[in-house]
């Protein structure tokens, strides 16, 4: 699929999303790059009965729960890290509308690993022996879940271990740094298991901050982790991450990390905050004056900035990728 | 408290950095964990090789307690950044790492970890929702698994302190005695249960947890009540050496922005 | 193990290798980023009976086992690409000196990762059905071989499919672009499987083209594929591939590659070789003499110099090495 | 021969170059097969998801014949490097890609390609020593078993092409009619196997192959003279169409040190 493969968010919701598709994004952490943006456009557009895939949770599948657009998730880690318990999905797991089923983080990794694979199974010497093996949500009444963790016997020593299912979505956001038109990637910061989420996915769509020229990415092609021949789009929007951060672009939002996942504890709080920070902006640029532009200026001085010297030259300008997006989709 | 030169929440930090050792390979988890295991680089372990699960290699925090293992304030300064499959597995799941520190919402006399939900009584056969649901797993299960030895951090307050955990999100020693063994695990289990009031230890052959030590401002009598079950005291108990100011300047600068002095 | 870990190649091999150790170099490719010099120097020091895994067979390989030192190897390739069969290997796996024990090279990278996650076992869906799974060169009276991929039931759809047996080297000496002195590592060009390699192994030494100061790791953090945390010697050698290429500072040396394969295939020319490009030098000068200071030239105008632009300000001088290694013996 | 503008060989690699289409996931091994390929990529697949399996992407050769799937000529302009397991196993044994051009030093009715080894004979109970040892499986294998679909390329001899290989290195349809399917293999198999003079088809119910076509400079009786099993020709036996002006226009500017001239 080489081609410039630019188009806008809605556009990509639009095209690559239905209810109750399994969805997966936060191949990520709750700190740090995922694609909220994504969670925000699939709420504008109404999409509900999701299945989603997050390695952790994070503010986005806390906002999709909270609104109650998930009916199953998979998950590593479902709080936010030192932001406490993520409120909307607690009080979504709580009330029995989602039904999240726990795995550790090696094992959302290696999961998607077997996925990228196409194995039938995946060794697991984790998770084995504690509640996660024999507890399932999706089987609420199989104690112990033999059908989620079974046991294999390894043909060398004739011990048991167990074995984890393989995760194939069917399609995923994955945040991204930096993207050329044709979809290849740069991540700045740990990649978490966003390479494996890249090839277990049916379909990938890079959500990136910022779009390079290709010559970029010839420059550094032992960074681009994700290359063009596995993305089917790639969207262009600042501030992806937001309230999260982005290593090298920006920090995490301390008070709208608070405000959100306080929003996010109420039926009530959710409703303003999707009136307020979901439904409330038109394009590109709205969403950024959301943010507040003095807010902008004080999350883009981060410490990390420096991290994204050597590919600032290849940067494109706002109007140059609406044009290139106006290319495609005419 | 007021009228110590530091706080509980300090003192299980450096208790905790005091189980760590000069060039170990160690991995640290989000929150208090993180500020214990970079207090130990800080103070006397400078070769530690500290990581996170996030693969995030021979970074020091800046600008306080960071927000996550991910966050800008551990990614300024790195030398390597990964991924999840080789910090959690080539790393620590495999056993390569020596120690690893861990938080715990609940935790029972056999060092099991329950980090996912609190249900009133037991779960039964049926998994029903719980009451209060908590974070999950994360990485700890991994490295509780995995890592050389574990070492836990927990509030001492009576309702963590259960005789058994309601659900095992991170295996301690199971049932106790070698359980773990029929699972394979490379890791060696909990090696400690640092708390805000002392420091529990298992005993060698049941591996149940008996309170091995207090500190200065705690005693046996407050502790045993803090506990959830009949906690048994070693016979060499001691207290545990309050702080050094060397200890105490060491994790305030890691501590910039004074998370533990709460 | 943080702190200053350079040392001289002389010294790796001395300290790190003994006669019969399971040896793994070639986490690379035959034409490409190999520690050629490091099997130089094992001969030079009279190492025998080796255990070599090498992903593909390199010119190492070959010259290692046509030179007699080499009882057994495990390779998913053992040619030299368009370069054509490698006589050395070959000579030595036709005579029976060298048992070698075949499999594909998707094989031997999982074998590897497996290795690094410590997993008893890899599931193979390739390599099954074939000779491959049947014939054991290791054990070759057991035909069909049983326990070189024996086949493991996958338990959630009760299919066969195949297991590979894990890899965990005594030692790995792991060919890199750029390493600081600490032992993170940069490797332009493919990584073939010396990720997974460097996590498998139970030791590792870095075998660096240039040195370059830890700045430059800071600065590309998510280029540092091998962190200094699994390292435990760095050896600064300049054309350390030779004749073999290293993208970003030279190109293959084809008359040399031609030379030394042909040498390679008696063990006459052998023997020569080893006299003539072996033993024939003290230090890295005198290396780098035998080579040809013109053909140095020649080789280091790549078209793919611009790939090591990026770097060059943080790279090292021979005199600032020395001093650095110095601290280290000191 | 040399009163036709063109090399067997060439003929060879557009005519395996002509099995590629546009869009397609392709994987191209060493040698011959990566000109086939990059000749239809610069000629009639310009969008073909070219990668070899050292995970080099995006590249297009420069300076002549790579000197392997990693060396600087296709080094050079690549957009993205990764490495073994993401090539041949995400991409490629998992099923994703769509076609694999590999070659053979042997090859049989079945399809199944041996580059391990020579022997004087069946091997036998033993395994023992080749005559001639090859270069081993390589990534062969994995392509295989994997990809959608296999294009062999190989030189058309007696002894080159076996009623039954001496070691199978890479699997065809092994015994022949759904062998493959008690392995599971995720790709389809050898669609074609495209020679020096002809291109060879599987029989679609017993997988054995026939002959599809013939080049303008051969027959069906040289073909059959030159093929080491009793070859069925199909009954739609036709000839290949000679390559056009565009096609060895294309082809020369990929095989810029005439590799395919000799």
């Amino acid at each position: 699929m080489p081609g410039n493969k630019l188009i806008t968010l809605a556009e990509a919701v639009g095209r690559y999303t239905r209810d109750g598709v399994q969805y997966a994004s936060g191949a990520a952490l709750p700190v740090g790059s995922d694609a909220v943006v994504f969670g925000r456009e699939l709420l504008r557009q109404k999409r509900k009965n999701l299945h989603a895939i997050f390695h952790c949770n994070t503010q986005q599948l806390n906002l999709l729960a909270g609104a109650g657009a998930v009916d199953k998730a998979e998950c590593g880690f479902s709080g936010l890290e030192v932001f406490g318990f993520a409120n909307g999905l607690r009080r979504a797991v709580e009330s029995g509308q989602t039904a999240l089923e726990d795995y550790s983080n090696l094992a959302m990794a290696l999961r998607l690993l077997g996925g990228a694979m196409n194995w039938p199974f995946v060794p697991a010497t984790v998770n084995i022996g504690s509640d996660i093996q024999h507890r399932s949500a999706f089987a609420p009444d199989e104690y112990p879940a033999t059908r989620k963790i079974p046991t294999v016997t390894d043909p060398f020593s004739g011990q048991e271990i167990g074995a984890f299912s393989p995760l194939k979505p069917d399609v995923a956001a994955i945040h991204v740094s930096l993207a050329d038109p044709l979809g290849n990637a740069i991540m700045l910061g740990t990649e978490w298991s966003r390479f494996e989420l890249s090839r277990a996915a049916r379909k990938v769509i890079l959500i990136a901050d910022a779009i390079v020229d290709t010559d970029c990415m010839r420059q550094y092609p032992n960074l681009v982790r994700i290359p063009d021949i596995v993305v089917e789009a790639v969207v262009y929007h600042p501030f992806a991450a937001w309230p999260q951060s982005s290593p090298g672009l920006y920090d995490v939002d301390e008070a709208h990390m608070k405000f959100m996942n306080k929003s996010l504890s109420t039926v009530e709080g959710t409703a303003n905050y999707v009136l307020d920070y979901v439904e409330s902006y038109n394009d590109i640029d709205s969403y950024l004056d959301l943010i507040g532009r003095d807010n902008i200026e004080r999350l883009s001085n981060s410490a990390t900035s420096f991290l994204l010297d050597p590919y600032r030259k290849w940067i494109k300008t706002p109007a140059e990728i609406a044009a290139l997006t106006a290319e495609v989709t005419a | 408290m007021s009228t110590l030169p530091y706080s509980r929440q300090e003192m299980m930090a450096i208790a905790t950095g005091r189980e760590l050792r000069d060039g170990e390979l160690a991995i640290f988890g989000v929150g208090l964990s993180m500020l214990a295991g970079y207090f130990a680089q800080a103070h006397h372990a400078p070769n530690i090789r500290a990581m996170t699960e996030g693969g995030v290699y021979g970074a020091t925090p800046v600008g306080g307690l960071p927000w996550g293992i991910e966050c800008n304030r551990i990614s300024a300064n790195a030398t390597s950044f990964t991924n999840a499959i080789d910090a959690l597995g080539f790393l620590v799941a495999s056993g390569r790492c020596d120690v690893g520190i861990i938080g715990a919402a609940q935790v029972d006399k056999f060092g099991n970890v329950n980090t996912t939900g609190i249900w009133d009584g037991e779960i039964g056969e049926t998994y029903r929702l719980p009451k209060t649901r908590l974070t999950g797993a994360g990485g700890a299960n991994d490295i509780a698994c995995g890592a050389g030895r574990v070492v836990i951090m927990v509030t001492h307050e009576p309702k963590r302190f259960a005789d058994k955990v309601s659900y095992i999100s991170s295996p301690g020693y199971l049932d106790g005695g070698n359980a773990r063994d029929q699972f394979g695990f490379v890791g060696g289990g909990p090696s400690a249960i640092v708390t805000t009031l002392g420091i529990l230890r298992p005993d060698p052959v049941s591996k149940e947890f008996i309170l091995d030590a207090y500190y200065a401002f705690s005693s046996v009598d407050e502790i045993r009540a803090a506990t959830g079950w009949d906690l048994k005291v070693s016979p060499t108990v001691h207290v545990v050496p309050e702080p050094s100011l060397e200890e105490l300047a060491a994790l305030r600068r890691v501590d910039e922005t004074g998370a533990l002095r709460i």
